[in-house]
């Protein structure tokens, strides 16, 4: 079940990537988008009464979780938060340039060169 | 032990039932702030309170009551801090709005 | 309890998508990473909530300065673009060409401008709407059934501590089964400093000048982050020291370190870091990290070592990833309010 | 020794950037890379007798992370360190700083460490990586275009890459393990096929994207042949960053063992090729036609690779090696020439041949060798790739490499002719529109200053030696082919004369007819112009990903069982 409402918040990122036209809102959908997947990853082997994979002799545990994807999915994180901190980057410096968010507006206005010789064609 | 816990928590959540109400009760902004700071100080504060009788005396409850001290102390800040940008930033006592800046919609 | 906080999630998510200001969505996104966190610690992952919810917090907090330093950005996306020749010179001196951008700007937003207001909103998310539920749909008909195949998970609950020893087994996976990963992961940090610092424009590297907090006037606020600030600094090094017994590790105690320097700039506005010296500090932590997760781990030292070394292992490497992490997150904050100051 | 190669250029790089000066001494650098190179070819010496895999941590049983050098990872690791040699060859007489050679140098070690790993999580780490050293190379000039085009190729690179650890999340599910030969073992002993359909469309989605296939292929030559960005980071996207994709697409074949979908992707190759081939041939400038064109290799590899049998595999793989060496060549040269006309634009650069001798035939090499001239190594990947083709896939085949050639008739125009003046005006209109200035900070551009300030532009030897080496290399992988097969492969083949001669005649006579239909349809072709031009925002290049997912699944899950 747990793994059905990530799949879905996958579906309403990707509804919200497919239709925002602000990049600041396309940057927070990839971040609510590895969210799900994260999720995705953590409720495997998911039972009701879990616990975590702390501890001594859990050998003998039925309810512990699976560590592994606990381990993969804090380094999914920190990737995460890197590669945000350089989109906000690129997108303050663009900002700084062309004073916009939108993308189409940035699409002209960073390939104005291009389309000036098209033109003169 | 383990009665009176349960007792102080149930408490606790209706304490936080009367500021969900009373955030929809009123439209003043910093009435609603001041009964906001109301679920964050004194619901929670009942809840941590009640989980620590609960368990008793033991190390969990140490812990719990570390927390509680820092919820005693960040909480009512952080209530400051929200209402004293938004008088700052034009929000008047009556309600009314000065020349806050609100993007059209 | 999990699904009741799952549905608020999914609703936080709609949120998003019909909110318009900025400010906003960063503020929802701050809510969004707090459920997060607390639905990962009730599905049994301490870690990976503490690391969430860390995270959620730093990544608001640099949209917030970023929207700080444009305010205008601010609000509505579409008033976020009020150009005006006095208040910010863009980078072009030539006044020819900033006419030009000008010009083109005012074009290109005609443009997009009238596309937008031609569809109703109807239009505009019905064929989208339909196409992500058609594949949500086909995903979930071809879901793969069966249980979960648990060869990995019994394997290492079984065999960690006498490989590793501890008692965190994700601890144990994240820096002795799959350090090879974990380098990486510190790699991406490294360079995701070296290139805000590469990217963002400021006149100097030095953070010199940069922007004081001005909290000094919130005597509440100070007078009460000075206390927090200590306790702050000392639960990071708890975390750090206790990653392989209980919940937390390197990065999670590393970020709380970072916080910690956050405070200070806001109680003393202190901002006058030397940044070169902290960004050489950072990768001559990061080498130590490899030189060391080499020697102990890649030469296979650690199968010939006492299990007493194992847990020395493991808090040596904490401890170097945790003052990497805070060191890295240090620099991007202090990097981030240097930038583009006004 | 396995890890070392990857451990070595990051601890490498990071010593660079930690170095007080902000010169680098240009004798380490070369040094380093031709130490690695030399390690490289140890390794792939070593693992041709058996293979040599490391476990890291010794802890068998699955639980680490594996390192492994098979036949695969060794041809693809060669190519890697010989591309990034010639790169430092080509960059050494430059003032670049020292970010320049920390980014060069961790790209390196990452997609080493990409070829060899075993591991499915650490892929998607490593891949991870390379985008976000990729992104901030392309903005290393930060300069107007590369900031928009940066910032679409790393949000579309993270989006993909979400979708694989989706599926790798599924694969793990299923197979309970990380490692690539054993979830390929468990999977073909325990699982079926419909239970593998989700993870296979997640995981191949990515997979095409990384090497623009069909759907995806308008925005990866973007960002390859961004004018602004440097060179060199047009090289290694072109040629080896798209064939990682295809590094990949083989490793999760063979774990896929049991979901045939050789047909499907086979129809996707042709459609791709022919794709890149017609947006090819609409371009104006002329690293966007390398571009494009590397797409419309890709494209061949792929059918190559679809179609069964070991000498089409072979021939693919090879396809691989000397479509990267031919078109790194090209690409080099191209920042050559871009330094002396400082334009791309087509219609500006005239007389290559004359001006810059060395670069213009360099040029010619290289066009002769993509486009399978006999003597040259694209002919023997080409001959051993149609040698098992059926009588349908044999004349495509044919008609593909009949457009290639159209599209190098067209870049080839570039080297005749007579190089145009500077006008007053133009100089004059640049200063007034501030592009000027702009080339102040961008250290690749500097023909114009030399033209407007009236000084003889000095080319960099380095570089030139550069270019000479990838086109000698073109050259050999030609005349010592089968030699170069049999040691990279480890199988002996066997080329017939009668069959060269008769892929010559169809040689000369496909240059005859590229020659007619580039001078008759596509010279004043104003539609090919339009549709060069195409251009996807970010919105619907997310719409395509999610339609080539959609379209996988259906695909494999209900045509073809």
């Amino acid at each position: 079940m747990i793994n059905i409402i990530a799949i879905l918040m996958f579906f309403i990122s990707f509804f919200g990537l497919i239709t925002s036209h602000s990049m600041i809102k396309s940057i927070v959908f990839t971040v609510l988008m590895e969210s799900a997947v994260i999720l995705f990853f953590l409720s495997l082997g998911f039972q009701s009464g879990i616990i975590p994979p702390i501890g001594v002799n859990l050998e003998n545990l039925e309810h512990v979780a699976d560590p592994l994807p606990q381990a993969l999915m804090i380094t999914a994180i920190i990737i995460g938060v890197a590669v945000t901190t350089i989109k906000i980057t690129i997108l303050m410096s663009f900002f700084r340039k062309f004073k916009t968010t939108d993308w189409d507006e940035a699409r002209i206005l960073s390939h104005h060169h291009e389309e000036d010789e098209n033109n003169n064609d | 032990m383990e009665i009176l816990g349960n007792i102080i928590i149930i408490l606790g959540i209706i304490f936080m039932l009367f500021g969900v109400i009373g955030i929809f009760r009123y439209q003043n902004f910093f009435v609603r702030i001041l009964i906001a700071s109301k679920i964050d100080t004194v619901g929670a504060l009942t809840v941590v309170i009640g989980l620590a009788v609960k368990h008793g005396f033991s190390f969990f409850s140490l812990r719990v009551v570390l927390l509680l001290v820092l919820m005693f102390i960040i909480n009512p800040m952080v209530t400051h801090i929200i209402a004293r940008s938004a008088y700052e930033s034009g929000q008047n006592i009556d309600g009314s709005v000065d020349d806050i800046e609100e993007g059209n919609e | 309890m999990i699904y009741l906080l799952l549905v608020l999630w999914l609703f936080l998510a709609f949120c998003i998508i019909g909110e318009k200001r900025n400010i906003r969505i960063v503020i929802y996104l701050c809510v969004f990473s707090f459920i997060s966190s607390i639905s990962f610690l009730i599905l049994g992952s301490p870690d990976a909530a503490m690391a969430e919810a860390a995270i959620g917090t730093f990544t608001g907090i640099f949209f917030i300065i970023c929207f700080e330093k444009h305010r205008e950005l601010r609000f509505n996306e579409k008033n976020a673009s009020v150009f005006s020749r006095d208040e910010d010179p863009p980078d072009i001196d030539d006044e020819r060409a900033v006419q030009a951008l000008l010009k083109l700007r005012k074009k290109a937003r005609a443009r997009t401008r009238g596309k937008h207001n031609a569809k109703s909103i109807l239009q505009r998310y019905l064929a989208p709407g339909l196409f992500s539920i058609l594949l949500f749909i086909l995903f979930i008909v071809f879901l793969p059934g069966g249980e979960a195949n648990p060869y990995l998970r019994n394997q290492f609950l079984t065999q960690f501590s006498e490989h590793v020893g501890g008692e965190n087994a994700v601890t144990a996976i994240y820096l002795a089964y799959r350090v090879y990963d974990t380098l990486f992961e510190a790699l991406v940090l490294v360079i995701a400093v070296v290139a805000v610092i590469h990217m963002s424009y400021s006149s100097d590297i030095l953070v010199k000048g940069g922007k004081p907090s001005h909290v000094g006037q919130y005597v509440v606020v100070v007078s009460v982050l000075r206390v927090i600030c200590a306790i702050v600094l000392l639960f990071g090094f708890y975390l750090i020291m206790n990653g392989h017994i209980t919940a937390g590790g390197g990065f999670q105690g590393g970020l709380f370190i970072a916080a910690f320097f956050i405070c200070r700039y806001l109680v003393y506005d202190i901002y006058d870091l030397p940044i070169t010296k902290v960004i050489r500090m950072e990768e001559l932590v990061f080498l130590s990290t490899v030189i060391f997760a080499v020697l102990i781990v890649f030469l296979g030292t650690i199968n010939h070592l006492p299990p007493v070394f194992h847990i020395v292992y493991m808090i040596v490497m904490n401890f170097l990833i945790g003052l990497k992490v805070a060191c890295g997150f240090l620099i991007l904050f202090y990097r981030y309010i240097a930038i583009e100051r006004r | 020794m396995l890890i070392y190669l990857v451990i070595a250029p990051i601890l490498f790089a990071v010593l660079l950037y930690l170095f007080p000066t902000s010169k680098i001494s240009k004798s380490i650098v070369i040094v380093a890379q031709a130490l690695l190179v030399a390690a490289a070819f140890v390794l792939f010496y070593q693992s041709r007798t058996n293979e040599i895999s490391l476990n890291i941590g010794d802890y068998g049983g699955f639980l680490g992370i594996t390192l492994a050098v098979d036949q695969l990872s060794a041809i693809f690791l060669i190519l890697t360190v010989v591309i990034f040699f010639a790169l430092t060859i080509y960059n050494i007489g430059e003032n670049n700083s020292k970010f320049f050679w920390f980014l060069l140098f961790l790209l390196e070690g990452t997609l080493i460490g990409l070829f060899l790993t075993r591991d499915i999580f650490n892929i998607f780490v490593l891949a991870e990586v390379t985008t976000v050293l990729g992104a901030i190379f392309l903005m290393y000039h930060r300069i107007r275009r590369s900031m928009y085009d940066g910032l679409v190729y790393l949000m579309v690179n993270v989006i993909v890459m979400q979708f694989y650890l989706f599926g790798i999340g599924f694969l793990y599910m299923l197979t309970g393990v990380l490692d690539m030969d054993q979830s390929a073992l468990v999977i073909a002993t325990t699982l079926d096929n419909s239970q593998l359909t989700l993870p296979f469309a997640l995981i191949k989605t990515a997979i095409a994207a990384k090497c623009s296939l069909l759907p995806l292929m308008t925005f990866l030559p973007k960002v390859h042949s961004i004018p602004d960005a440097p060179s060199s980071v047009g090289t290694i996207l072109s040629c080896l960053q798209v064939k990682a994709g295809i590094y990949l697409f083989l490793r999760f074949r063979h774990i896929f063992q049991g979901i045939d979908a050789s047909s499907f992707f086979l129809i996707l190759g042709i459609i791709t090729a022919v794709f890149g081939i017609i947006l090819a041939l609409g371009q104006t400038n002329i690293k966007s036609i390398l571009a494009y064109s590397t797409i419309a290799q890709v494209g061949l590899i792929v059918i190559g690779l679809s179609l069964e049998g070991t000498y089409s595999y072979i021939g693919s793989l090879y396809h691989v090696f000397s479509h990267a060496i031919a078109k790194a060549t090209l690409f080099l040269s191209a920042g050559i020439i871009m330094r002396v006309y400082d334009t791309l634009e087509m219609s500006k650069i005239k007389g290559v041949l004359k001006e810059i001798p060395v670069v213009g035939f360099v040029t010619i090499l290289a066009i002769l060798s993509m486009t399978g001239a006999p003597l040259f190594s694209g002919n023997i990947s080409k001959y051993f790739m149609m040698s098992e083709a059926n009588f349908i896939i044999y004349p495509i085949i044919i008609l593909i490499n009949l457009g290639t050639i159209t599209v190098f008739i067209k870049y080839a125009t570039i080297l005749f002719g007579k190089m145009p003046a500077v006008t007053e005006e133009e100089i004059d209109e640049a200063k007034a529109t501030g592009v000027l200035q702009e080339d102040r900070d961008n250290i690749e551009r500097t023909g114009f200053f030399a033209k407007a300030e009236a000084i003889i532009l000095r080319i960099d030897i380095f570089k030139e030696i550069a270019v000479v080496l990838l086109a000698i290399l073109c050259l050999l992988g030609g005349i010592f082919g089968t030699e170069l097969i049999g040691l990279l492969f480890h199988y002996d083949v066997v080329i017939r004369f009668a069959d060269i001669a008769e892929k010559a005649i169809i040689f000369v006579c496909s240059w005859g007819a590229g020659y007619f239909i580039y001078r008759f349809a596509v010279k004043k072709n104003a539609s090919l112009k339009f549709i060069g031009h195409l251009d996807l925002n970010f919105r619907t290049i997310c719409v395509s990903i999610g339609g080539f997912f959609a379209l996988t699944l259906l695909v494999v899950g209900v045509v073809l069982s």
